[in-house]
């Protein structure tokens, strides 16, 4: 059930990475629905900003605190939107369209496989609420996070995840945190025997990444070649996030054009073609 | 005190003059959760082709300053896929039905029509002869004789109205129009995109896998409302006004130029209630104004 | 390391490929006290015709979404004036001068050609024949064959550069930069204004006393660049790119498309000094990218 | 001397009247060359709000302090540009172009007139500012500032002219506070004998008029028909304010067009015509 929103915002607080944020606001309802892979759409205008940038922007749902109605996104500051929202206070509105998203990440906690979250940027964050729901679901879960920056400062997105019991995995460009390299360098060992065990999916590892897409891309590419399943939730720009403008297509295997907003954003790698 | 908001366009009534743009409405269902279909003017759907039509490659869409250019490249399930998939669910509303037609051929524009007329799936007929984001004559709409031809072949074979839409991207849209109304057409849409394109200069590449796209949203606003008073100074029948309309005052704008209806495009990405509000804004405006029909509005700026 | 930002129009050259728009940043002198001309590509003028003209009654300008609607009316001395009062300002500058001519026959063309070319009073010629603005068939870029008529009256009577400027309301521009090239333009600049209007909802008038404008500023940029990369693929003289150029991102992605020079149009209103910083930031993208001539940006998007 | 200039925000002060704000700003060339009716162009872009409206927009000088190198302007929230001024904090850059105008108010601080400013809305900041010249040249000239607006909370621009010595009649549609009625209902009393006295400029009154066009025009057109010199000072649309654009004209009674921006904006009634 899609809402068009006004909802209050009752915290945005800058994060230690430049330039990010994260921004909670109250909406019992998407709280309550919201699974990980949703997003919202953001239409962050005002008087000083109207008609510079007319499009809504898609931000995926960071946590949820259902008892409490309230939701959160972490963003960082690009381009008119965002730069809007970060001078948002609480009490302000947040105008969305929500929860979007026709296909989530499709997780099941009881499977005795390892669940592997690869994000990148933000893309971490719906790994973040994947893990904690697995987690939340059946607290004896395998968990781990690999998330990868240029530098450990500008990592981001691995709220709570410790306390849950995740294992988390840095991978840095400049060797600053954890594993200096990509996120496939942290990965690779995972997905190696014995860890992926007798193969197959059972006893092996699930992937599922999001995050820029040439590192989406080399995941995906990866786990094929160790014939590990893998979700990748797409992050295309999405010009409506509703399904009217087919502007946010992915070719997929068969040939056919595919909206990521409601026929993904999460797809199986199997399913995506990359150029 | 109410105020009188229906028009008609040829034989179709709208009990409210706003419709929406094709193309950034879907099929009505994608928004079932948030529209009533039944509170619009009438619901205008996606390009409905003869046969299925994948579209473009990505990208196909990006922002501009104040706009967005498109290269959807008129994706769709082909017109026997409409009337089966899509028209139940518009069906079960009160609602008038535009479909949008294009076609390579004044044949494709007739099938497609005649389709239509036998099934019940339209209760008018759109005909985009002005999209420029496919090749191939696609774009009847720069010659008045071509725009002709295809009003002609269609008017043959239906009796459901007629209503061409034509491009900006030409010289002097005025004889075109005058060719679509004397070719039998009930009505004029304008405007579809205006042609263009952006550049990625990080990249060096197109922005668009198309190279070039269709500009919509705010920016062409002033190029519509032309349009918009050239071709009411020009023709008799009723005027669709579309092309940057984001809330009721734009709407009025359209009316005051001259269009007897207007259609809520790009507006539907930010806000897909976009139709229905400025409806009510319409009326809010006539109110405050003291007028008591939309009549009075439409045309008076001379 | 230092990289070559000089460019050739005809025999004119450019010190940097960043001139002025003409109309937007007046004679020259108006800035006195802010802008080096001679840190300029070149200056190209306001537009200078044959008998002083009064120009349109106000209001002449309003904003639109991203952009601006003008009906100055081509407001100017005539270009006895010019030569007398405005000339001798530009000529304390090391900076080429281009002139835009405005006329509304071809002899009105010559006459206003063969006075700056007597006088010293350009270095280059830009035949405005695309004003939207002012009516008696002072649009000449609607047809190839006017077009070419006026550059060739033009043509007989001066050895300067001869730069068509053209318009983008057209169905086609690519026959219409092809017959000015065929006449003997030395180089084509790109866009004009786009025509459009804007109405006032409260007040239910035009906003505009002319009724109509000319549209500028960044929401016609996807319209100019689409312009100036069809050009590029039809003719071999040199293109003079504007249309919405705000900075020097803009200005490269005009280059991409196929531009030789660039002008910073509406931009000068907001910020006087444009043209310099744009050359400045076009060196900076070079150096930053790898790049030592801004030549090879030049049509570089394909 | 135009200067482009990027002056530090010293203060945004809401005023009691709702949406008017006075903002200050540290530029002592400025503050050094401004006279009353010069007016600066501002840019007030914003990574939010980048596009939607591109020009700057004029606001006239409304106070100078030279000595502490500071410039005051008055402002009512409209559009992208005052509503981005609002947001401003101390600090903050204001980006202007100025002082702009080719002709300002001329007044004789000693001639023995009777010097009355008539204002209305953002018309009166720079009417404050020349009432202030001419007392600070001669404490004893006679200076009385006519003022009106809708309600008793809509006047503004009055600030520290009571102290300075100038007679001040508000007039208020709604009887609010002083004259109920227009400005020219304050004002015409003034024109008639025996104040105008013999008649002619001496001895007489001299009017300086800023406000809406319909005020300044009835502000115009009673003084001509009193025979009393009136010099008024236009607010058309100015999208450059430095000459370059032309469309800033005013049609003026010789038929010729005239740049408000570089030839004015202040202009002898007589030169006028009104639409
Ligand atoms: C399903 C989905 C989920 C998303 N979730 C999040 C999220 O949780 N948090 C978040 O911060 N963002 C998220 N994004 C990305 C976000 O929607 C975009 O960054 C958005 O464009 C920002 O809007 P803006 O108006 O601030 O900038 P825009 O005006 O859109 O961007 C300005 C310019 O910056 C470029 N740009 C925008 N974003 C980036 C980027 N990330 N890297 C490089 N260049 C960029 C654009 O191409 C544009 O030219 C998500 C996107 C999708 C599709
Ligand atoms: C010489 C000169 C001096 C000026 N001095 C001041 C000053 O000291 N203080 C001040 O506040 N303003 C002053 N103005 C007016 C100010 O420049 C405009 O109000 C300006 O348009 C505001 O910019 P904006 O971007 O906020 O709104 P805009 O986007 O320009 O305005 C938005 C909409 O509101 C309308 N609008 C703008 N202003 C008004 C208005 N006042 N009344 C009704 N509708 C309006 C516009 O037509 C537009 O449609 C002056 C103007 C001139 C020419
Ligand atoms: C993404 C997108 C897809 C469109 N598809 C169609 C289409 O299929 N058929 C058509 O006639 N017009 C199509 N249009 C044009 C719109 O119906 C409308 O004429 C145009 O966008 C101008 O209105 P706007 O500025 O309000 O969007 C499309 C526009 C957009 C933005
Ligand atoms: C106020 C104004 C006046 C103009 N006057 C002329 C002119 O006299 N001659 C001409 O060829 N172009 C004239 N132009 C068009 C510009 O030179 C330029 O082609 C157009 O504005 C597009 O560039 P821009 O978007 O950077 O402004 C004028 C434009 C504006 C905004
Ligand atoms: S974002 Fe519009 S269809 Fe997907
Ligand atoms: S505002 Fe541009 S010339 Fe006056």
């Amino acid at each position: 059930m899609i809402r068009k929103r006004t909802a209050t915002i009752v915290s945005v607080q800058a994060l230690a990475a430049p330039g990010h944020y994260v921004l909670t606001f109250d909406d019992p309802e998407t709280a309550r629905d919201a699974r990980p892979g949703h997003f919202i759409a953001v239409g962050a205008t005002t008087p000083a900003n109207a008609g510079s940038s007319i499009l809504r922007k898609p931000f995926s749902i960071y946590k949820v605190d259902p008892d409490a109605g309230l939701c959160t996104i972490l963003f960082s500051v690009y381009g008119p939107t965002t730069s809007t929202m970060a001078l948002y206070k609480p009490g302000d509105k947040l105008d969305f369209l929500g929860p979007l998203g026709g296909r989530v990440f499709d997780a099941d906690p009881q499977a005795a496989v390892h669940h592997v979250m690869v994000g990148g940027g933000y893309g971490v964050p719906p790994l973040n609420f994947l893990a904690k729901t697995i987690k939340a679901a059946n607290p004896s879960a395998k968990v781990t996070l690999i998330y990868g920056a240029r530098s450990a400062n500008l990592l981001v997105g691995d709220d709570g995840l410790r306390e849950a019991g995740v294992e988390i995995i840095a991978c840095t460009d400049d060797g600053s945190l954890g594993v200096k390299g990509r996120v496939t360098d942290g990965l690779a060992p995972l997905l190696a025997p014995p860890i992926l065990g007798a193969g197959g999916a059972s006893g092996g590892a699930c992937v599922y990444t999001c995050g820029p897409t040439p590192m989406m891309r080399a995941v995906a590419e990866l786990c094929m070649a160790h014939n590990t399943p893998c979700q990748v939730s797409m992050e295309t720009p999405m010009p409506c996030g509703i399904g009217i403008c087919v502007g946010c297509v992915l070719k997929k295997a068969d040939g056919t054009f595919s909206r990521t907003c409601t026929d993904g954003p999460v797809y199986p790698a199997t399913e995506v073609t990359w150029q | 005190m109410a105020v009188n908001l229906e028009v008609k366009i040829g034989s179709l009534t709208m009990r409210t003059p706003v419709t929406t743009g094709s193309g950034t409405f879907g099929f009505g269902s994608e928004t079932k959760d948030l529209v009533d279909l039944s509170k619009l003017g009438a619901v205008c759907v996606k390009a409905t082709t003869r046969e299925r039509r994948l579209g473009n490659p990505p990208a196909r869409m990006c922002e501009t300053a104040s706009g967005v250019l498109n290269a959807i490249g008129l994706q769709n399930g082909g017109i026997e896929n409409y009337i089966l998939e899509k028209l139940p669910y518009l069906r079960q509303f009160d609602v008038p039905i535009i479909v949008n037609v294009p076609g390579e051929s004044p044949d494709d524009f007739a099938y497609v029509a005649r389709r239509l007329t036998e099934s019940g799936g339209a209760d008018a007929i759109e005909l985009n002869i002005s999209c420029p984001n496919v090749s191939h004559g696609l774009d009847y709409a720069t010659q008045p004789h071509l725009t002709a031809e295809v009003v002609a072949a269609v008017k043959a074979v239906t009796d459901l109205p007629i209503i061409a839409k034509l491009s900006p991207n030409v010289t002097d849209i005025r004889p075109i129009a005058k060719a679509a109304e004397d070719a039998g057409a009930d009505a004029i849409s304008l405007i579809n995109t205006v042609i263009g394109t952006a550049i990625d200069a990080r990249k060096r590449t197109f922005k668009l896998a198309n190279k070039t796209g269709g500009l919509s949203g705010p920016a062409i606003k002033p190029i519509a409302l032309l349009a918009v008073y050239r071709v009411a100074q020009t023709v008799n029948v009723p005027i669709i006004g579309m092309g940057g309309i984001m809330n009721a005052t734009d709407a009025v704008e359209f009316l005051l130029a001259g269009a007897t209806a207007v259609a809520a495009g790009t507006v539907n990405f930010v806000n897909p209630l976009a139709a229905i509000e400025i409806a009510d804004g319409i009326a809010d405006y006539l109110e405050k104004n003291g007028f008591t029909d939309v009549h009075e509005l439409i045309g008076a700026v001379q």
